[in-house]
């Protein structure tokens, strides 16, 4: 097996990794940037490695400097995680190049794949089902028009080198499209260095459902059933559900073999997802694959009882899957919730601080995957994802149930997080019967502002005062201490009179 | 002053401090525990009923708190600012005015409305690029357009004043 | 269902059992005592109710203001959890008698295994095999005496109505007999009351396995295969992990349907253990029946899928048990560590102090049943467990290895532990190849005092002082908060010269 | 004072404080990065190795840590200290004196030693009745009873002198 994996990721990622490590025998090397020299992943890890600034490009994006580091740490293997360098066919061909291990598929799967346009092209040329739109970037406005008017609005407006939601753009008419298709060429070229926006038919309401594949350097293919993610907010997911509450047999059963037929266009191996849009008759159509661990990968673990991470190091290491098809029974009903540090009165704006008091969910069913501790800063410069809370129950009713009480029990004080807006996500009557889309929480939630909360309070507003008031008095008694936290100046005033 | 009044969804209590574990709201007494677990979190007991409180956030007199995980936010007053406060709004002639904030440093990318302009709750007024994406800045409240401060291609700070509503 | 249900427990089981009721709709009800006040399960039931003073007898077992309150509140169940008053068949009775429903066994049941003796007279009618002694309690020295030479020394002196250790003596020749009878005399009368002891055959060197059965009110009995306890310190169980790693399939099945039987004897509803221990040639013999839900329950949900509280509640309803036998399989490998308040290095006496910081572990296979939080205060009034690691794994391997991970993740400040005494347990040799027997401990720790930590260092006395220094010289530029822990005296001399 | 002794497992180390980040140990000069992370637990590193430090207890020079959460005792000295400690020793002609203490409030059930006796390490000495269990208390040293300061049937509290040994 390896002697030595480095971890080339941060944050809650980073901290699945070095334990899969540590319980496989195998020795574990964090890096970290100055923003994070004693996160928590930096000290679980048997060694920990200073890359350079806080800029991902200076730290973990910067490619020479990790290759550079893991031939002097003699690393045989480097785990990417998901986000920054895990889908960067350059560098995993230069981890390739150095003669190390890359725990994931090869650069060459991940440049079929890279390209939204380019895996367009091969899924209609492996039979699986995709969206009508172009293939090719759009050079010209024009050109878009055309396109546009061929396919019929509404259509989506896509970065080909994309990914979470950047460089997207809904476009309902001939009207919007100059704006639309300006606005996402610019987000491209920022985020991703090119301009490059290809069209597609707008399915609506759809949603998204995608499949878990794991495939080994010996041609075995196996998928891990589905999971539902239609819970997104500018297409960040925020809750995932396996299996999907919408899927029958029937349908579980083309689009399993679809996402197989997928992974073995472009030869792949390691774990990876298909992801698709699925309509109101249950038509699926491939979106992109994501040629790496995926952020929701826990729940697929927990109604499946595999480990991923552990088989993903095993494949590369040469070994088989673990397991046949066969042998997988979906075991309960799991449900992901992501907590991030983002402000749901605020425009979901990411927030950042100090965490001066946080006490974990706990009990029969929780999952925690968390990258912060007590006393961690937590700043602006990288993905606001601070935990993953996630929960298995015998059927889709427990887990929600489960997770109510965990989002009730997660306290963190010191940095504003969206754990209110989970909350209210699970009351919702679309969530609960498994209707909702990908257009739920921009439908049902935004409308909402500003006073999405009022009607999830249970206490009546006396009760409520009193609340306040009791602690306003023990303020009064007991002057705070107020070095950790800053704005008490009012409530100071207030008390001094 | 042992007396304040706290503002909870538009409808304003009347607290009166008593000695001891007890308070007066709008003329009922109330008895309490209370436990200070640590600063930021406190457990507190009505009759039978516990909550867990976090304290999320407090300035110029509005307070937010997680009770039991869920969102309360308050206005609190003593009643010699409450009598300020009515002083103010009476020789302002109650014209409400609306500061719509930057809630992150970044570059204003796009500026949609123009001075005089009208808008509505909830409606675009800035896009923001931060964190390598284009963020749009809704209002917050409905009215006119009384002032711009920011302008395009610049930067802004956190907590920077980008409209003025009235 | 039930409307509300009255938790007449304190700690991490009134917590787990409060999540159930959470879970399935039900209103919960707390009880605390004065120690209790605001102690974490008071904090997240739905209501919470004073009883009394901190002896037990004032508050968590006094039954006739239990029963008022029960009637008061207008709740329509009690869980009385384990320890407390989860075995007395005179509160069951009480209970039964106010028109509530009891969640456990009739009180019938429990009187017909309340009695020590009384069960193995039970057990023999039943062809349960027992080890041989009196079903009868000792009247007098003399007549242990005769019977010790009867069956052969070595012999165990136990309380009739006794269990955790209390009462109960090792007796090696005759000569080692008086001391020992009086002995476990005198704490069997102080702890349970009655002096009554009973003897038996010393099975040395033996393993305690132990077969978790459920039955409903209809005449359904199932089990949910067996843990093994043998990690005991003065019989107090210590680590637990399901299934046994000594047991065969032939044995599993001899041992499971035993278990099964001597439940049907007493006409048995709800959740119970059936004890035993067992020889090295996998002969077992019936120790006794624990008429409740057990501390080591989550092993077993952890290896079967089945949530063991939902069944009881569901079962005290009058419902039938949610599934069949043969839906059964074992899912992984299970253990879980009990973390006390207790410091090994000082004979393992109860600790008490302010949980100052709490760092919980977490990640994949990690479930944390936990009665503390940050701030919490542990006195000397109760059981001194204060949280139970468990852990799955898809084979003992991985098992421990999650184990190792979790405990090195759980950090206490504030109070001393046992957690380092559970990490030297799981890298001894016994336990590793799953050899050990309810004597490991007092054989294999007890003679490494007071350097029983040294082998367990991985750090170099140099590396070790490097570290001191580093934080003294800390200390001696920025004073320390010493507001919540004391002697610190010394220390400070040190630094102000 | 920047001259400490650091015992641990019964081997002395030299630490003499430097400016910055950065102690000798032993006449090597070793820098790292420490953050405390709320008083009680602390954050270092040197090198590549990163430490999660818990302080258990520190009285007399005696401290404890859970270094990774495995256990690590030292005594510390500064040299003021040492030198006391040594003309101590001196004075008393080398003889040492151990105390066992009772480690928990409770009641004395039987004493097994009279005065006088020799006592191994890790022999019983006292049982002690508390939490209704009957507790043994065991010889921290080997020696000779020197004094027995408890009679059975009678209370001691916590951290009483039980006996003492020479």
């Amino acid at each position: 097996m390896f002697k030595k994996i480095l971890v080339v990721n941060r944050g809650e990622i980073a901290i699945r990794l070095i334990r899969a490590c540590r319980e496989m025998g195998i020795k574990s090397a964090a890096v970290y940037s100055s923003a994070d020299t004693f996160s928590l992943h930096t000290r679980i890890a048997d060694e920990s490695h200073f890359l350079g600034g806080a800029a991902p490009s200076e730290s973990y994006l910067n490619i020479s400097k990790i290759i550079e580091l893991a031939k002097r740490i003699e690393a045989d293997a480097i785990h990417p995680g998901y986000g920054f360098l895990s889908e960067n066919a350059d560098f995993i061909q230069a981890v390739e190049e150095a003669g190390i291990t890359f725990i994931g598929p090869s650069s060459k799967s991940v440049k079929m794949m890279g390209s939204k346009t380019a895996a367009r092209e091969l899924m209609i040329n492996n039979n699986v089902p995709i969206v009508p739109g172009t293939t090719t970037p759009i050079d010209s406005l024009d050109e878009a028009k055309k396109i546009c008017e061929g396919i019929g609005y509404p259509v989506l407006l896509k970065a080909s080198a994309g990914g979470g939601g950047k460089g997207m753009k809904k476009v309902f008419n001939s009207d919007e499209l100059e704006e639309g298709f300006l606005s996402a060429s610019r987000e491209a070229k920022k985020a991703f260095g090119s301009s490059d926006v290809y069209i597609e038919k707008l399915i609506q309401n759809p949603k998204h459902i995608e499949v878990q594949i794991i495939a080994d350097k010996h041609g075995n293919y196996r998928h891990l059933f589905e999971r539902e993610c239609s819970v997104q907010r500018r297409h960040q997911k925020v809750i995932e559900e396996a299996p999907s509450p919408s899927l029958d047999q029937e349908t579980r059963e083309k689009i399993t073999l679809a996402a197989i037929n997928a992974a073995k266009a472009c030869n792949y191996h390691n774990a990876g997802t298909i992801e698709f849009l699925m309509d109101s008759d249950r038509k699926f159509y491939f979106l992109e694959m994501n040629t790496r661990l995926q952020v929701e990968h826990p729940v697929t673990e927990l109604i499946s009882g595999i480990d991923l991470v552990r088989e993903q190091i095993n494949i590369a290491f040469g070994k088989k899957i673990s397991f046949n098809q066969e042998e997988l029974v979906i075991l309960g009903h799991s449900i992901e919730a992501r907590v991030y540090a983002e402000d749901p009165d605020n425009n979901f704006l990411p927030t950042s601080g100090k965490i001066v008091y946080h006490r974990l969910p706990s009990g029969p069913g929780v999952r925690v995957d968390r990258g912060i501790d007590n006393g961690s800063f937590v700043g602006l410069n990288y993905d606001p994802l601070l935990t993953k809370l996630s929960v298995l129950g015998k059927n889709r009713e427990i887990a929600i149930s489960k997770m109510n009480i965990a989002l009730s029990d997660y306290l963190i004080a010191g940095i504003t997080t969206n754990i209110s807006f989970l909350k209210w996500i699970l009351k919702q009557d679309k969530f609960l019967d498994g209707s909702y889309s990908i257009n739920f929480l921009e439908e049902e939630f935004i409308p909402l502002i500003p006073d999405k909360w009022k009607s999830f309070q249970n206490l009546s507003d006396v009760e409520a005062a009193a609340l306040f008031s009791v602690l306003l008095r023990n303020k009064k008694k007991n002057k705070f201490d107020n070095k950790s936290q800053n704005n008490y100046s009012k409530w100071s005033e207030l008390l001094n009179e | 002053m042992n007396n304040y009044f706290v503002t909870i969804n538009d409808k304003e209590h009347h607290i009166r401090y008593e000695s001891g574990n007890s308070v007066e709201i709008n003329g009922k007494k109330i008895t309490f525990e209370l436990a200070d677990q640590n600063g930021f979190h406190f457990s507190l007991r009505f009759g039978n009923e516990t909550y867990d409180i976090i304290k999320v956030q407090e300035s110029n007199g509005n307070v937010s708190l997680l009770i039991d995980g869920i969102y309360y936010e308050a206005h609190v007053q003593s009643d010699l600012e409450k009598r300020a406060a009515q002083l103010m709004k009476n020789s302002k002639k109650q014209i409400h005015h609306v500061e719509v904030r930057s809630p992150m440093p970044g570059m204003v990318l796009k500026i949609l409305k123009t001075k005089g302009e009208e808008v509505k709750l909830g409606e675009s007024v800035v896009i923001l690029e931060a964190m390598k994406m284009e963020n749009v800045i809704k209002s917050s409240s409905s009215g006119i357009i009384k002032e711009i401060l920011v302008s395009e291609n610049n930067p802004v700070e956190k907590g920077a004043i980008l409209f003025k509503i009235e």
